[in-house]
């Protein structure tokens, strides 16, 4: 249906509920949606099943989220940072759960939950400890492992610019994980740095469609902090 | 138009004193039925005709399997593109918030349920929802199926627009169908010269009829009308 | 590795071998590639597996190739147009075989094919004529069923603009499946409007990166007729 | 540097008269085997010191799993954009002709066989070709595999760069390794200090020392080395 421009992110997260699972996007700091996360706490969701590449850094976005004992279970390809001692310690104190699936593996189970795919058969992992308890089948003389779809009830993304009707375009690598995640949720929330009208964005560059963005707000202007290696 | 108005859940609205819907009347009837927002795919044929009934502040965003989100109506002279054009190949134009994606990106779209609305013909329907109308059965025939299967497979709710009867008078709307499948249970609406229909488990529930009772629809077709 | 340009068309499908799987982009005429079909008529090339949406239209493109006896094989949606009567008197004198494959899943195949994904389930004609002889699953409730990559030895597509890099943009709906053709073929042709510097296509713009192209030739100047309905 | 240069298919060149390769002369002489034109996935950590000797006109494209080909070197000062980085969260530069794409599209590439070759870090590597290098085995580690897995099961060739002992003395070149396993069988060749090395069915070739005689080798490793 169509989107809906929300005044501030605390309106567009606001009936996010408990147990919800909650697709995040980014890739370490770039393309994370602070302000929705931000907001997130604010609105006080719990037990929440959290999907996205990291685990967190420093204090700011996913990290605060998992600090604020928000997080039942996290399902990521990389929580271990120079950077995720927030995660680190719950992880440690046995206070949170941990699903690690490759980086490639995890993207391609969400754009399947996206696209309609019930499963599909995928060569990584195979013979490893993260295929154990997974079907398996040899196809062309090759072990593949049966994955299944990841879907969120909710998706929260940032995105460059959008136009009134939720088309989006990203900017460089902050494009990540957005656009598989925004077809993957039940309801999508998108932060954008702009809001331009129908018809200002060329069709040809659109990368999410309007059709799978239901709320866009505003970003707050941040100066995103460039983190170190790992 | 004579209408017999009646209340929510008092049983079907017989539209009496005028005969079955036009063509073009089904076509603004299914437009009335699709909420404004709503983005919209509609079928080859008949179903295209639809466009024209929607209202234009709606907001109602059309889909076109071969790549487009924001299709506009058709084109004609210098507006003719031969790199823009429809599922049925015609060209057509494209409004402003119009997005371009590739194949496999639109039919992951379709087949991953962010469709709203498709609105597709039929040779037949049946009692249940299964919807025949990729190939006639005729062991002659070219089997062509198009993106048939991916729309009654997707979208949200899948709606058919049809004529009720074939030339020959035969029902369209079956209790099994005889041509092979498109999709099972998939259908949520018909929409017919005669009538809508919602079909289900326990048999069809009519929600109007146009030039016909529902006693007179009963003794024409095979499948139980529950009004 | 390296994309290459072309002097003409018949240097860039000089290798073509007997026996190929040829997937042909465009959806009609729109993204037909009619240089490099006209190209792959003159090198001579037979006993070939088609892979395209439509079955040919009219006398020209891939309805000439399956004129001239080359195609063995089509594996297609919809064969059946107004103007397919090349493909119609091949079938029904039995000198052509056809698979038929519903749409979407004609594209989810090729872009299997092109992800290294082994199979998927898909819903899409389950219970169907189409489903015949296919192993089912169900998943969630629902039937599903298992489908195979397709790849193909050849991709011939046409895109709009590409850089010496081969980075590939197209144009409107003429971009149906060239895309995914171009990440499931061992060797990729394009023939494209214009070949610019690497540079001066926008990084955020590009739809298919060179990474998926081997070949680039500039296509003659062709005034495209366009068919009616269906 | 005093080589003993044999023909093709005499053995392994013994570079003597010299220690094992400093990490810097490790990047460089792994440079030097990828082939003009090629696209290139450069692994967080030391893999990443080869872009540095990779000749600026050799047309060789690096790509990055978090959605892009064609990046350039580390970025300093104003050129850092907190939007642009590469697979280790360091920000990094554009270079003509680069291209962006999500994460499904950027690991359908490597899934699918697309690039040409990868270079990865490695705990251990097994003289049949086994990677690891996700994890130590160590029960206390937090598990974090990010793109180890895709990368040893999709590119086309999979080197590994690696010293060719732990700090300890133990070599990481092992009959069989004793980590958990990244992928099987996946890696073609092994560059580390003392050597470059291609793991097989039969034992482990050897290609060239640095520092060492074969025979020296051989006593310092439990695997099969075949001239």
């Amino acid at each position: 249906m169509i989107t809906t421009i929300a005044a501030t992110a605390d309106e567009a997260v606001a009936d996010v509920e408990d147990g919800s699972t909650v697709l995040v996007g980014g890739f370490g700091l770039a393309g994370m949606p602070f302000d929705l996360i931000d907001a997130l706490i604010r609105q006080g969701a719990g037990e929440l099943t959290v999907v996205s590449n990291n685990a967190g850094n420093g204090d700011a976005g996913l990290a605060a989220l998992l600090k604020a004992g928000r997080v039942r279970k996290v399902i990521c390809s990389f929580p271990r940072q120079s950077d995720s001692y927030v995660f680190d310690g719950l992880y440690r104190s046995g206070r949170i759960e941990l699903e690690v699936v490759p980086q490639g593996t995890l993207a391609e189970r969400i754009r399947a939950g996206g696209a309609g795919i019930g499963a599909f058969y995928c060569p990584v992992g195979a013979g490893t400890l993260l295929a154990e308890g997974k079907e398996t089948r040899e196809i062309d003389g090759r072990a593949h492992v049966l994955e299944y779809p990841v879907k969120g009830d909710v998706a929260l993304i940032a995105a460059h610019r959008a136009d009134t009707l939720g088309n989006l375009v990203y900017r460089r690598t902050a494009r990540n994980f957005g656009p598989v995640m925004a077809t993957a949720a039940t309801t999508v929330v998108a932060q954008v740095t702009d809001i331009v009208a129908a018809g200002e964005i060329d069709p040809e560059t659109v990368v999410t469609p309007g059709i799978h963005v239901d709320r866009l707000v505003r970003a707050e202007a941040r100066r995103l902090t460039v983190q170190g290696a790992r | 138009m004579t209408a017999t108005h009646a209340a929510p859940g008092a049983g079907p609205v017989e539209h009496l004193g005028r005969g079955p819907l036009t063509t073009d009347e089904l076509a603004a009837r299914i437009a009335r039925d699709i909420a404004p927002g709503s983005y919209v795919n509609l079928g080859i044929g008949q179903p295209t005709r639809i466009a024209e009934h929607l209202p234009p502040d709606a907001g109602i965003v059309l889909h076109t399997e071969n790549g487009m989100l924001g299709m506009g109506p058709a084109a004609d002279g210098d507006a003719i593109d031969p790199d823009l054009t429809n599922a049925g190949k015609v060209p057509v134009t494209e409004l402003p918030g119009a997005a371009y994606f590739h194949h496999a990106d639109s039919f992951a779209m379709m087949r991953g349920g962010h469709l709203d609305v498709c609105v597709l013909g039929a040779f037949e329907v049946s009692a249940h929802g299964d919807l025949a109308n990729w190939h006639t059965g005729d062991p002659d025939a070219i089997p062509a199926v198009g993106g048939a299967m991916d729309l009654a497979v997707g979208a949200r709710e899948v709606l058919v627009m049809m004529r009720l009867f074939t030339r020959d008078g035969a029902p369209k709307l079956v209790p099994v169908c005889t041509c092979p499948l498109t999709g099972s249970g998939c259908v949520s609406r018909v929409y017919t010269d005669y009538g809508v229909f919602v079909p289900g488990p326990d048999g069809v529930r009519v929600l109007e009829t146009y030039g016909a009772t529902v006693e007179e629809l009963r003794e024409l077709l095979a499948v139980d009308l529950i009004r």
